[in-house]
């Protein structure tokens, strides 16, 4: 496993710094690191790769419906070691709320944004936590990436404009 | 107390290159723009939503078409991406055609690029030579793929055509074309008045301020800033060719402009090297429709930046969440920042500067914050707006810009 | 006899070369405008209208005249549909001082080069009256800067016109085309070769051609003041539009080129008139493309100017280059020419 | 170094040079070998497996009762849908659909615009 | 017919101008409508002129899927446009949502909004394809009077 040093380097470092934060972890191949944490550790991990890593990159933040949760994963790129790594974290669907990470990646401030159009989830502290991508005229409390939206509704509409042609 | 006057204007005439409608918001203090809020959307179409309901095949087409002028990026990332996944591998000759599409695509996209940059400015001769060098590319891209724009040439476990020794051969003549042209246009952006005019000191984005708002692409590079998937994460067959990474630092839309025209000098090395030692072999693996269950990141270097995809598959034939993040979502805050501190006249140029997908701004809102008057601006309108007002103020202007 | 040359008149307003053939060879000059344009820009250009697309221009007009005529909510109505057939008006009337089919326009009377050149200042006007009647924000800002760059062109432009007429010691048209045929065509005259590339440079920004298209530029302000305009009104601008690019055209093929007196030979004075204004024509014909021909070429060599570089590029160059060679020409002429 | 009309030689030597253009359509124009078009249908390979319906990513195959095909049933192929990504002659296990060179496809009625078969 | 009726159908056929519409399409239809108009396939050899204002256009040709934010601003395009009128819908999604068909955010096909002359497919069709279009246009207008 020689050629995973920068990998292993930084999920040992991780471990040893933030030992009581991190859930699990995971080096799924060179360049690709998983790191669970519980959520409102996420911003304490997201600092320590910002400062000690230069993962000042957030690439994305992948909003998931698990069912009864919904995860959150920060995709952000060390260029310490080139790695990318991803924190991810959980909450409950019911409630959906997690700290912002918008003062320390500025950067990340129009993916809060997508993923609270789409998901629902409500980043505290977070500057302008407008709708974003959905039309003006979309109804508030449906979120269109969460398993219940269904996309029935339109091909109701689509067998009825077949009739017509 | 506060008078409120907002008015509407129908969204004209389109302008004949890319339209992607996008909204901002102006806060401005008198001539000065304070600050930038983007509300995107028009655009959205709901793709995350729809790939959920289509099979890992079907995917691959509706991938395409995120965006035409990046197709091949978005769908090469996502066979990688579900390659890896699904735990297979692609063999080495449908790699490194698969790169090839990639490189050539950026070829296109920039020229197009610069050929819609100089028609912005007013100066369509230009604009019709590019296009016109550029049909060359297009046609080695139908010889390979068999479409000019959407290739549909990735697919999951490799590529799905092979190329002959005569396509090779039109290929290399091609590029040697390209290469003198591009050459030309670099020569002539770098010292004609009139594009200079246009250009220099205009849109400044610092390297801390790119940095820090996690700018991608040649918006990164212009700021100097070397930042390239290509170089940092290899994929594809990167990690055996050799290239450059095109950094400028002078941070204004000079630098974009030379930044673009000398990846594609780089582009077209890079094509040289993969047809004169294309690997033998076969070009694609099977693909057994089923993902076991697992997820994987994938990144690709698409002509505007980093693009990358998240994948969860639930061992069904049906992605349990596809991601997608586009490049152009990540320089949106860029182009705020570009914005900010600017002058209102400065806002159509810096984005017709930065990158097509966010040069067609369709509605702006302007709040000024001391009288809390808003009102609402088109693109063209806006532009009239310029001219009224550098007409005013160009001296202050001009001597601020030279001060540095 | 005073009832033939009564008909005569009349036919040559109306037929030749008056109303009908100016309307058709500025058709024709638009279609050369064009067509060499797309040559520049290794195109084809117009191609199916006729054999090469030279009907291309009259189609358009046609279809135009044909198409809808709107007239949108909040205009002034009697200044929307007037300004159009003021424009075309005027552009016909002062076609007749150019000299065409001999020596002298149809109307020519002592200085009328002073009323051709203010005739062509009204048409400044009327293209910020038609702007501003259209209350449409793209037309307002249209208008804004048609008027802006009219006052920047405007003084090159007439004292460029001036400096053959100081050489020819003449303000009529007919007498400078006299003085060329005495002598040489004024282009070759040191100062007036100067004024010669003020007035083109000029012409175009009249004309509203690349790189001073600015009050319509199409990829910022739509059509800038011309954005409301439909069907008719908007034909009979853009026929008018054709007209001033065939005054303007005449007007320097008069004044620096010799006006239509063939180069290289003189006519004796006892040939048929007939056949005398038929050589005429076709020289006029040779000379105007000409003139079209540098126009359509500086149109493709430039990018658009702003309208505050156009204007400083007006003010501060051209003004007072043109003063300069004011004052320098008599100076010169005195000299050499009188 | 910053020159004005820097530009005009390039110009210039266009003047004499016949334009690019190619003159489409009164000179037909063949798409390069593979170049994917409309559709071709061989109703005596169908099986009627409906395979190509099943892959196509816009929906564009519909399968129509047909006694003539083994699965009693053959697809319709609806161009105004298609996206000719070549998918469904790639999923088809009998090389019953072909792409074609044709490109000139535009036309009046939606429903006109089907490959279907004979 | 009259000769003038003649006349005015020959010109009307020989000057058709061109508005260019994305109705938040993926780009690809768009540079290929654009590559039309460059040195390689150049339309203006039909007359052809893309023009900025509703005013002075005669086909409106429309790109991409007709998104639900875009439906309005399209109709007010299309009303604001003279007298004959004609519309041209480029590209699958502009013909029938194309592989967007059955998204959340998007109608299927351009007429469910405007009444369309013809219809291009292709994704995107080849600028040969577009002229092709261009000229079934044309030719319908020369049949129908």
């Amino acid at each position: 496993m020689s050629e995973l040093k920068a990998e292993q380097e930084l999920v040992e470092d991780v471990k040893k710094q933030l030992g009581d934060k991190i859930v699990d972890t995971k080096i799924q191949r060179a360049k690709r690191v998983y790191i669970r944490v519980k959520a409102g550790d996420h911003r304490d991990v997201i600092k320590y790769l910002k400062e000690k890593w230069d993962a000042y990159h957030v690439s994305t933040i992948t909003g998931v419906d698990l069912g009864e949760n919904i995860e959150l994963l920060y995709h952000l790129f060390a260029y310490r070691g080139n790695v990318t790594v991803t924190v991810r974290t959980e909450v409950p669907k019911s409630d959906p709320k997690i700290q912002t990470i918008v003062d320390i990646i500025p950067g990340a401030t129009l993916y809060e944004r997508e993923v609270h159009d789409l998901l629902g989830v409500v980043f505290e502290g977070h500057p302008e936590l407008e709708r974003l991508i959905l039309p003006d005229d979309w109804p508030e409390g449906v979120y269109p990436l969460r398993k219940e939206y269904k996309l029935e509704v339109e091909e109701v509409e689509e067998v009825k404009e077949e009739g017509e042609a | 107390m506060s008078e409120e006057r907002m008015f509407r204007i129908p969204v004209g005439p389109q302008h004949p290159a890319l339209k992607e409608p996008i909204n901002f918001t102006f806060i401005v203090d008198g001539e000065r723009v304070v600050d930038v809020k983007p509300r995107i959307g028009y655009n959205h179409r709901g793709i995350e939503k729809l790939m959920e309901s289509k099979t890992y095949i079907q995917g691959l087409y509706l991938i395409e078409r995120i965006c035409g002028i990046c197709s091949a990026a978005h769908q090469g990332c996502y066979a990688q991406n579900i390659e890896e996944a699904a735990g297979i591998e692609a063999p080495p000759r449908g790699v490194y055609l698969r790169t090839l599409i990639w490189e050539l695509e950026r070829i296109h996209s920039h020229l197009l690029w610069v050929g819609v940059a100089y028609h912005e400015i007013g100066f369509d001769t230009l604009f019709m030579y590019v296009w016109r060098d550029r049909e060359r590319v297009m046609d080695i891209l139908e010889m390979i793929s068999g479409n000019r724009v959407n290739y549909a040439m990735n697919t999951i476990g490799g590529v799905r055509r092979d190329v002959t020794p005569e396509i090779v051969d039109n290929a290399l003549k091609a590029l040697d074309y390209l290469e003198e042209r591009t050459k030309y246009y670099k020569k002539v952006t770098e010292e004609d008045d009139s594009i200079l005019a246009r250009t220099v000191n205009v849109g400044i984005l610092k390297t801390e301020d790119a940095k820090r708002l996690c700018a991608v692409g040649p918006t990164a590079r212009a700021s100097g800033l070397k930042v390239d998937v290509r170089r940092d994460d290899p994929y594809g067959a990167y990690d055996e060719l050799d290239f450059d990474v095109v950094v400028y630092d002078t941070c204004d839309l000079t630098a974009r402009v030379l930044v673009r025209i000398d990846e594609v000098l780089e582009s077209i090395k890079m094509c040289r090297q993969i047809l004169q030692n294309l690997p033998s072999g076969p070009v694609r693996v099977k693909f057994k429709r089923k993902v076991p269950e697992g997820e994987s990141i994938s990144k690709v270097e698409a002509p505007r930046g980093e693009d990358l995809h998240y994948v969860k598959a639930n061992g069904t034939e049906k992605p349990e969440r596809y991601k997608v993040r586009a490049p152009t979502l990540a320089n949106i805050p860029s182009v705020c920042e570009m914005l900010k501190g600017g002058y209102i006249a400065d806002i159509p140029i810096v984005f017709a500067g930065i990158d097509p997908c966010i040069a067609c701004t369709d509605r702006m809102l302007f709040i000024d914050v001391n009288t809390e008057r808003k009102w609402m601006w088109t693109e063209e309108e806006l532009r009239m707006y310029a001219r009224k007002w550098y007409k005013k103020h160009l001296k202050e202007v001009v001597r601020e810009r030279w001060k540095c | 006899m005073e009832v033939l040359e009564l008909i005569l008149l009349i036919l040559a307003t109306v037929l030749f070369p008056g109303v009908v053939f100016c309307t058709y060879y500025a058709l024709f000059l638009e279609w050369v405008d064009r067509k060499f344009f797309a040559r520049l820009q290794n195109r084809v250009g117009p191609w199916i209208t006729g054999p090469k697309g030279i009907l291309q221009p009259i189609a358009d007009i046609i279809k135009l005249l044909a198409k809808e005529d709107i007239t949108p909510n909040g205009v002034d109505r009697a200044g929307f549909v007037g300004a159009p057939f003021f424009a075309l008006t005027l552009a016909l009337f002062s076609l007749m001082f150019v000299p065409i089919a001999s020596t002298s326009g149809i109307l020519s009377f002592k200085g009328d080069l002073l009323i051709v050149l203010f005739i062509s200042t009204v048409f400044g006007i009327i293209i910020i009256f038609a702007g501003y009647v259209s209350a449409s924000r793209f037309s307002i800002v249209g208008t804004a800067r048609a008027g802006l760059q009219f006052v920047g062109y405007e003084i090159p432009l007439f004292v460029s016109a001036i400096i053959p007429a100081l050489i020819a010691r003449s303000l009529t048209l007919k007498e400078i085309v006299e003085w060329q045929i005495a002598h040489y065509p004024l282009i070759l005259c040191f100062p007036a070769m100067i004024a010669f590339g003020i007035f083109i440079v000029c012409s175009l920004a009249k004309l509203e051609k690349l790189p001073f298209d600015i009050p319509e530029a199409e990829t910022e302000i739509v059509a800038g003041w011309a954005t409301e305009f439909s069907g008719k009104k908007l034909a009979l601008f853009r026929l008018s539009t054709d007209l001033k690019m065939l005054l303007l055209a005449g007007l320097a093929t008069a004044l620096f080129l010799g006006g239509p007196a063939p180069w290289g030979f003189t006519l004796p004075a006892d040939l048929n008139p007939y056949l005398a204004a038929l050589i005429y024509s076709i020289w006029f014909v040779i000379k105007t493309i000409i003139v079209v021909l540098i126009m359509s070429t500086l149109k493709a060599a430039f990018a658009r100017y702003r309208i505050d570089q156009a204007l400083r590029g007006f003010w501060r160059y051209l003004t007072p280059l043109s003063l300069a060679i004011l004052i320098l020409t008599p100076i010169v002429a005195y000299h050499f020419y009188w | 170094m910053r020159l004005p009309a820097r530009f005009s030689p390039e110009l210039l030597r266009h003047v004499p040079r016949k334009p690019a253009t190619v003159m489409y359509p009164f000179v037909p124009v063949e798409a390069p070998e593979g170049f994917r078009g409309k559709h071709e249908f061989d109703i005596e390979k169908c099986v009627g497996c409906g395979l190509c319906a099943r892959d196509c990513p816009s929906g564009a195959i519909e399968m129509v009762p047909d006694e003539r095909t083994k699965g009693k049933k053959r697809p319709v192929i609806h161009l105004d849908r298609c996206l000719f990504c070549a998918q469904c002659e790639e999923s088809c296990p009998r090389g019953a659909i072909k792409l074609t060179k044709v490109y000139e496809m535009a036309g009046y009625k939606r429903e006109e615009m089907v490959v279907t078969a004979p | 017919m009259g000769i003038l009726d003649r006349m005015v159908k020959w010109a009307r056929i020989r000057s058709p101008w061109i508005l260019h519409f994305n109705t938040g399409g993926c780009n690809a239809c768009d540079i290929e409508v654009l590559a039309v108009l460059t040195p390689r396939f150049d339309v203006e050899r039909f007359g052809i002129l893309l023009k900025g204002s509703p005013r002075h256009a005669d086909v409106l040709v429309v790109t991409g899927p007709v998104t639900r934010q875009v439906a309005k601003r399209l109709k007010r395009i299309y009303y604001q446009m003279p007298e004959p009128k004609f519309v041209m819908a480029v590209g699958a999604c502009a013909v029938s949502g194309g592989v967007f068909r059955g998204a959340y955010n998007v109608h299927m096909g351009l007429d469910q909004v405007l009444p369309v002359d013809v219809y291009v497919p292709g994704c995107p069709p080849k600028p040969e394809a577009i002229i092709d279009g261009v000229v079934k246009l044309l030719k319908k207008l020369e049949e129908g009077g």
